[in-house]
C-alpha cells in the first residue's frame, strides 16, 4: 500500500470530525514524514545487515581465494596445515557430522514425537524432559566437550574418536532438533489427527503418512540449525574427536574437524593464516551445500509422501 | 523412501544403529593387544602439538604399521595424562616444576621469548625496569620511554600459560600486579593483537615472531638485556628468556615409546623443529 | 455393509503400544544423557561448592586463580554488558531485516537476502572471531586503543545473533493472520502504520521469544568473544574497556586448570547454564502464551 | 419384519436408494445406557440413554455446547483422545460393549466411521487419501484397492468429477468436494455406522444440498447419526431425532423419538419451543 492512499480515507477515521482542515494537513505531513522515516529505518537496517555479512565474507574470500584450489580440497595437510590441503580434515568433518545426524535424528524425532503425541503436557516425565532440554540448550559448548571427554572417551572407552565427537555433538544438537520437530508437529492441524483416529488408523500410521511428512520442513530446519552449530563447534571437539589430522580409517580413529583446524591454524600455527582463511571459505561452502542438499531431500521426501494444496 | 509402510521406523533405526555401532566397535577390539604395541597416544601443550604431530607423521612413515595420535589440551594436561597413563607421552612447553619431577622429561626443542612492539613504534629497546613499569601500569604512555605520545596497550597471556609463568618469573612479577589491556590465549592471538595495534606491547615466541616479521607483519622484536632476540642467540644459549619444549613419560621409556623419544630427539627431525619456528636443541 | 466382527482383539492395538514404549524408552535414554551431563557438572563443581569458599565467588575482588582469588562478579558484569549491548543493537536490526524481507524488499532481492541471513547463521564462530581479531579490533584500536573491548565483543555478538532474531521474527511476522493487515488497510492505515500498530504488536510474543533465544546464544558464545574481548578481568567502565566473559574464562583456563581452580570454572559454567536455561524456559512460556492467543 | 435396508446388493455399491421413514428397521445397532461424559470437573453430558436404529438416520439437535458432539465422539471412542475426558455408562454396538476392556478401538472405528464439521482430507493425493487407510487395514491387493476407491468415490458422487485427477492434491478440491471425499474416506472402510458432526455447516448452500442428498442416499445401507443445527435439514432427512439441552451447565437429552413426532408434536415444552424457533 502506498502512503498516498492513506490520505484519501485516513482523516475521516483517524481524526475527530471537528478537527479543522489545517490541522488535518499538518497531521498528514507528520504522518508522511514518520512513514518516510520508518521506511528509511527498515532499509537502513537491511543494508547494515547485508553490509556486515558481505564485509566478513569478502574479507575471508579475499584472503582465502588465492589458496583455494582443487588440490587444496584433495590433498592431506602438510607442515601443520601450512602446506598441502584439507582432504583428511574434510573427511573427518563429514564423518563426525554423519555420526551426529545418525544419532540425533532418530533420537530427536523420537523424543519430539513422544513429547507431542504420546505424553501429556502436564505429566511429570514430560515436564522433567522438557526442563532437561532447556538446561541442555544452555550448557556452554566447552562443558559439553569436557563431558564428552569424561563420558564417551573415558567412561565408555571410545577414546579420542570420531564416534565420541559425533555423539557429543549429537547431545548438543538434540535440544534444537527436538524443539524444532515439536513445533513442527504442533503446527500440523489437529483435524488430521482426529481424522486418522476416526478411521481407526494407528498413531504410527498417522505419524508416518501424514504428521511427520507435514512437519518435515520444520524438522529439516531444526536439523540444519543443529548441523550449523555442530559444524561450527570447536571447543567441544578438541576434547572428544581430537586433533589428529591423518585420514581416518574407521570411526574409532581420532579426526580433526574443520573448525578445530581453522582455530589451530589461526591461533597456534605461525604462517597458517592463509590456509585458515581458505578453510573458513570451504566451511562456508560446505554449509551452503549441506543446506541445499537437506532442503532438497526434505522437499523430495515431502513430495513423495504428502501433497499440500 | 525405499522402505514402504514402515510401521516402527524408530525401533528399526535404533536397532540398525546399535548393530552398526557393534560392528564398528568390535573391529578395533579384536586386535586390541596387537594395537597396543603399534599405537602411541601423545597429549599436552597446544604450542608443542603442531611440532609433535609433524614428528609423529614422519615417525609413522619410518615405521609402517605404527600409529601415533597427538591430542592437544595444554601442558598441565600433558603432565596429568602421562601420569595417569591416559597417554603414553605428554607434551609440556616449559621446564617441569618440582612437584612434577617424578616424570621423565626429554627436550625436543627450545623456544626463546621476546618482547614485541608494533613496527611503527620508534622505541628500540626497553630496560628491565621499563618493561616492569609498563606491565605494572606505572608507565602508560610511550612518550615516557622515549616514544610517541601514544597510550600503551599491554598484552598479557592468560593464567596458566607457560609463557606467562616464564615471563613473570623472569621479571619477578606477580600476575596480580600486571595491568593488562588485553589478555590473549595463544601465541598467534598475541601476534595479531600487537600487529593490529600501534601502541601495543606483548611477548611471544621468538621463532614465531621472526617468521611473522619476515612475512611482512608489522612487528618488531626488542633485545633483552642487550642481547638481540634471534633464534641464533637462543640456540647458543645467550638469550636470557627461553623455555624448553619437553616430552614427558611416566617411567623410563621402553619399546615403541623409547623409539619415539629417541626419534624426536634425533637430528632426523631438526628440519621439522625449524619449520615450526622452534630452536633445535644443541647436541 | 461388512459382517459384524467381534470387537475383542489384541492384534491391532499392538503397533501403537510398542511404538509408544519404544519412544518412551528413547525419551528416557535421551533425558538420562542430559541428566548425566548435569550430574557431571555438579560432580565437577562439588569441590568448589562444598568448600567454605562459596561466598568468595562474590566477595573476592578479582580473578587470580593462581593466587587464590576467585571473584567472578567482574566477569559476570562483562558477560551481561556485552550481551545486553548486543541485544540492544541486534533487536532493531533483526526486526528491520525481517520487515524488509516481508514488506519492503523488491521481489528479486527477497530470496538472496533471506539466503544471506540463513548463511550468516551458519558461519562458524571461529571465523567471526578471526575476522574480529584481524579487522574489527585494529579498526577500533585506531580510535581508542586497545581495540579489544566490550564494544568489539558486543559488535561480534550482534552479528552472530542477528540471524536468530531476524529469522525468528520473520516467522512470527508471517504467522500474523493476513486478515489483520487487510483490516488495517481497510481502515486506510499506511504500510508503516500498519506494521507499527498492527503487525508488530500481534507478532510481539514471537519476537520476544526470538530475542530471548538470541540472548541465550550471546551469553553462551565462547570462541569469537575470546578472540576480540581483550579478556582482562575487570568490571567494564566504558565501551572501550576490555572485558572477560564467563565462557571465555572457561575456554582460556580450563586446559590449564587443576583441582579447585578447575572446579570453580565449572561453577561459572553452571551459573551460565542456569541463566540460559531460565531464559529458555521464559521463552517457552511466552511462546506458549502466544500459541494460546492464536487459538483463542 | 423384513429388513428392507439389507436387501442384497453388490458388495461395493449402495443398493437401491430408499426414502422415507418406512425403510427403518426398528432394530437397535447402538444401545446407549446412562452415558455421562465429563471433562475434568465439568460435565458435558449427563445420563443419556437412547437407541440408534439400524439403517436409519438419527439427527441430534440442540443449541451449541449441549453435549451433542461429546455424545457423538463417545460412540466411536474418539473422546479417548481428549486426556481429561471421563466416560461412564455403557454403549453397546451390536450387543457388545465398546468400553469393555480388551476392545480393539481401531477395529471399532473401522466399523463406526466419522465425518467432521470441517472437511479434513489428508495432505495427500485424492487416491492416497482413500488407499492409505485401506492399506493400513490390511487391504493389499491392487485390484481390490482400485475397485474400493472407485466405488467409494462413486457412492459420494465424486468419481466423475475427479477420476482424471486422482493423483492431484486433495486439498485442491473445493470445500464441498473435500467434505464428500471425507465421507468417501469413511465409507471406503465399509463401516456399518456413520457419525456426522455438522457435515454441512461449513459449506455453501449448493454444496450443502449435494451432501444432504448424499446422506439421504446412504440411508438404509448405513446407519447415520448426524449432528445438525439446521432444523429444516434434520426434518427433511431424519427418521429419528434427539433433542439435547443444557440444564445448569450440564448437557442432557430432553427428548428422543421419531423425527416426525418430535418436530410436529413434541412432548417436552422445551423441545416445542426449540423446534418452533422461539428458543435456542
Amino acid at each position: 500500500m502506498q502512503p498516498d492512499s492513506s490520505v484519501s480515507c485516513a482523516p475521516g477515521l483517524m481524526a475527530a470530525p471537528s478537527v479543522a482542515g489545517s490541522t488535518l494537513l499538518t497531521a498528514q505531513v507528520h504522518a508522511k514524514l514518520s512513514e518516510r522515516l520508518f521506511v528509511a529505518a527498515v532499509w537502513l537496517a537491511a543494508a547494515l545487515v547485508a553490509a556486515s555479512f558481505l564485509w566478513i565474507v569478502a574479507d575471508i574470500a579475499f584472503h582465502g581465494f588465492a589458496k583455494l584450489s582443487w588440490s587444496f580440497l584433495t590433498e592431506a595437510p602438510r607442515s601443520s596445515g601450512r602446506k598441502g590441503g584439507i582432504s583428511t580434515i574434510l573427511v573427518s568433518t563429514l564423518l563426525i557430522l554423519a555420526v551426529t545426524v545418525a544419532v540425533a535424528v532418530p533420537l530427536g524425532v523420537g523424543v519430539a514425537v513422544w513429547l507431542s503425541e504420546f505424553s501429556r503436557r502436564s505429566s511429570r516425565t514430560a515436564r522433567v524432559i522438557n526442563i532437561a532440554l532447556d538446561v541442555l540448550a544452555g550448557i556452554p559448548s566447552i562443558v559439553f566437550g569436557l563431558f564428552g571427554n569424561a563420558f564417551f572417551c573415558v567412561f565408555l572407552g571410545l577414546g579420542f574418536s570420531i564416534v565420541s565427537g559425533g555423539l557429543t555433538l549429537a547431545c548438543m544438537a538434540l535440544p534444537i532438533l527436538i524443539r524444532a520437530t515439536e513445533s513442527g508437529l504442533s503446527a500440523v492441524p489437529h483435524d488430521w489427527r482426529q481424522g486418522a483416529a476416526a478411521l481407526g488408523l494407528s498413531k504410527a500410521a498417522a505419524l508416518w503418512h501424514v504428521l511427520l511428512p507435514a512437519a518435515a520442513p520444520a524438522i529439516t530446519a531444526g536439523l540444519l540449525l543443529g548441523i550449523g552449530r555442530a559444524v561450527a563447534e570447536t571447543a567441544a571437539l578438541v576434547f572428544t574427536s581430537g586433533y589428529v589430522d591423518r585420514m581416518p580409517e574407521s570411526l574409532m580413529d581420532s579426526g580433526r574437524s574443520l573448525a578445530v583446524h581453522i582455530y589451530d591454524l589461526s591461533m597456534n600455527v605461525s604462517g597458517g593464516d592463509q590456509a585458515a582463511y581458505a578453510s573458513a571459505l570451504v566451511l562456508i561452502g560446505l554449509l551452503i551445500v549441506i543446506n541445499a542438499v537437506a532442503i532438497q531431500l526434505s522437499n523430495r521426501f515431502m513430495k513423495s509422501r504428502i501433497q499440500p494444496a | 523412501m525405499v522402505i514402504q509402510n514402515l510401521r516402527l521406523p524408530f525401533l528399526d533405526s535404533c536397532v540398525a544403529l546399535l548393530a552398526a555401532c557393534a560392528v564398528l566397535l568390535s573391529a578395533p577390539d579384536a586386535s586390541a593387544q596387537e594395537k597396543q604395541d603399534k599405537k602411541l597416544t601423545i597429549t599436552g601443550a597446544s604450542t608443542a602439538a603442531p611440532l609433535v604431530a609433524e614428528i609423529a607423521k614422519r615417525f609413522e612413515s619410518a615405521n609402517p604399521g605404527v600409529r601415533v595420535d597427538v591430542q592437544t589440551g595444554g601442558s598441565s594436561r600433558g603432565v596429568n595424562d602421562a601420569r595417569s597413563g591416559v597417554s603414553d607421552i605428554g607434551m609440556v612447553s616449559r621446564a617441569l616444576s618440582k612437584e612434577e619431577k617424578d616424570l621423565k622429561s626429554f627436550l625436543i626443542a627450545n623456544d626463546g621469548m621476546s618482547v614485541i612492539l608494533h613496527k611503527t613504534n620508534p622505541v628500540q629497546a626497553l630496560t628491565r625496569e621499563q618493561v616492569i613499569d609498563i606491565y605494572t601500569g606505572k608507565i602508560s604512555n610511550w612518550k615516557e620511554v622515549g616514544g610517541k605520545d601514544q597510550k600503551i596497550t599491554v598484552v598479557n597471556k592468560a593464567e596458566g600459560r607457560s609463557t606467562l609463568e616464564l615471563f613473570l618469573a623472569f621479571f619477578k612479577l606477580n600476575n596480580r600486579d600486571i595491568k593488562a589491556q588485553v589478555v590473549v590465549g595463544d601465541n598467534q592471538q598475541g601476534v595479531k593483537t600487537v600487529a593490529g595495534n600501534p601502541g601495543a606491547i606483548g611477548y611471544v615466541s621468538i621463532g614465531t615472531a621472526e617468521f611473522e616479521v619476515e612475512n611482512g607483519q608489522p612487528l618488531k622484536l626488542l633485545p633483552l638485556g642487550g642481547i638481540a632476540a634471534t633464534t641464533a642467540n637462543v640456540r647458543n644459549g645467550s638469550f636470557p628468556l627461553a623455555r624448553p619444549i619437553n616430552i614427558v613419560t611416566k617411567n623410563e621409556p621402553l619399546g615403541l615409546v623409547k623409539k619415539f623419544v629417541d626419534f624426536a630427539q634425533s637430528t632426523a627431525v631438526t628440519d621439522l623443529v625449524k619449520e615450526q619456528y622452534f630452536v633445535p636443541p644443541a647436541r | 455393509m461388512q459382517p459384524v466382527q467381534p470387537l475383542q482383539s489384541v492384534t491391532s492395538a499392538h503397533t501403537d503400544r510398542s511404538l509408544q514404549l519404544t519412544l518412551f524408552i528413547v525419551s528416557l535414554v535421551t533425558a538420562s544423557v542430559l541428566g548425566l551431563i548435569v550430574l557431571f557438572i555438579f560432580r565437577e563443581t562439588l569441590p568448589a561448592l562444598s568448600g567454605p569458599g562459596m561466598l568468595r565467588f562474590v566477595t573476592d575482588e578479582s580473578w587470580h586463580p593462581l593466587e587464590n582469588q576467585f571473584g567472578m562478579l567482574p566477569m559476570l558484569w562483562g558477560t551481561l554488558a556485552s550481551t545486553a549491548l548486543a541485544i540492544f543493537l541486534a533487536t532493531p536490526l533483526g526486526i528491520g531485516a525481517a520487515l524488509f524481507c516481508r514488506y519492503f524488499a523488491p521481489r528479486p532481492i527477497v530470496r538472496p537476502f533471506r539466503a544471506l541471513i540463513t548463511l550468516l547463521a551458519g558461519i562458524s564462530s571461529v571465523v567471526f572471531g578471526f575476522w574480529g581479531l584481524t579487522v574489527l579490533v585494529p579498526l577500533i584500536a585506531r580510535f581508542e586503543p586497545p581495540g579489544a573491548s566490550l564494544l568489539a565483543a558486543s559488535l561480534i555478538l550482534t552479528i552472530m545473533i542477528l540471524p536468530t532474531v531476524a529469522l525468528m521474527s520473520e516467522a512470527a511476522i508471517n504467522s500474523v493472520p493476513e486478515s489483520y493487515s487487510g483490516g488495517a488497510a481497510a481502515l486506510g492505515l499506511s504500510k508503516g502504520a500498519t506494521i507499527r500498530q498492527v503487525i508488530l504488536p500481534a507478532a510481539k510474543s514471537g519476537i520476544f521469544a526470538a530475542v530471548i533465544l538470541a540472548t541465550a546464544r550471546a551469553l553462551g558464545e565462547t570462541m569469537a568473544v575470546l578472540m576480540v574481548s581483550g579478556n582482562v578481568v575487570q568490571t567494564p567502565g566504558s565501551l572501550f574497556d576490555p572485558i572477560r566473559t564467563l565462557t571465555a574464562n572457561i575456554a582460556l583456563e580450563m586446559a590449564y586448570a587443576t583441582q579447585f581452580h578447575r572446579s570453580t570454572l565449572f561453577v561459572s559454567g553452571l551459573v551460565l547454564t542456569f541463566v540460559i536455561a531460565a531464559l529458555a524456559i521464559a521463552a517457552h512460556r511466552v511462546e506458549h502464551r502466544a500459541g494460546s492467543h492464536h487459538a483463542a | 419384519m423384513t429388513p428392507v435396508a439389507l436387501t442384497p446388493h453388490s458388495p461395493y455399491t449402495l443398493g437401491t436408494l430408499q426414502s422415507g421413514p418406512a425403510c427403518c428397521v426398528p432394530q437397535p445397532i447402538l444401545e446407549i445406557k446412562n452415558l455421562t461424559v465429563r471433562y475434568g470437573d465439568s460435565t458435558a453430558l449427563d445420563g443419556v440413554s437412547l437407541d440408534i436404529y439400524k439403517g436409519c438416520i438419527t439427527a441430534l439437535i440442540g443449541p451449541s455446547g449441549c453435549g451433542k458432539t461429546s455424545f457423538l465422539s463417545s460412540l466411536n471412542r474418539l473422546a479417548d483422545l481428549i486426556p481429561a475426558a471421563k466416560i461412564s455408562g455403557d454403549v453397546r454396538f451390536n450387543g457388545e460393549s465398546i468400553y469393555a476392556p480388551g476392545v480393539d478401538v481401531r477395529r471399532l472405528r473401522t466399523q463406526i466411521g466419522m465425518v467432521f464439521q470441517k472437511a479434513n482430507p489428508f495432505p495427500l493425493s485424492i487416491r492416497r487419501n482413500l488407499e492409505m487407510p485401506l492399506k493400513e487395514h490390511g487391504v493389499r491387493h491392487s485390484h481390490e484397492l482400485k475397485a474400493r476407491v472407485e466405488n467409494a468415490l462413486q457412492d459420494v458422487g465424486l468419481w466423475d468429477e475427479v477420476k482424471d485427477r486422482l493423483d492431484t492434491p486433495a486439498l485442491q478440491l473445493s470445500g464441498g468436494q473435500q467434505q464428500r471425499l471425507c465421507i468417501a474416506r469413511a465409507l471406503v472402510l465399509k463401516p456399518s455406522v456413520l457419525l456426522m458432526d455438522e457435515p454441512c455447516s461449513a459449506l455453501d448452500p449448493i454444496s450443502s444440498g449435494v451432501v444432504e442428498d448424499l446422506i439421504l442416499r446412504l440411508r438404509g445401507t448405513y446407519t447415520v447419526v448426524i449432528v445438525t443445527h439446521n432444523l429444516a435439514q434434520a426434518k427433511r432427512i431424519a427418521n429419528y431425532a434427539a433433542f439435547f439441552w443444557m440444564k445448569e451447565r450440564v448437557g442432557k437429552l430432553i427428548e428422543f423419538g421419531q423425527s416426525q413426532q418430535l418436530f410436529e408434536a413434541p412432548v417436552d415444552s422445551l423441545t416445542a419451543a426449540y423446534v418452533s424457533g422461539s428458543r435456542g
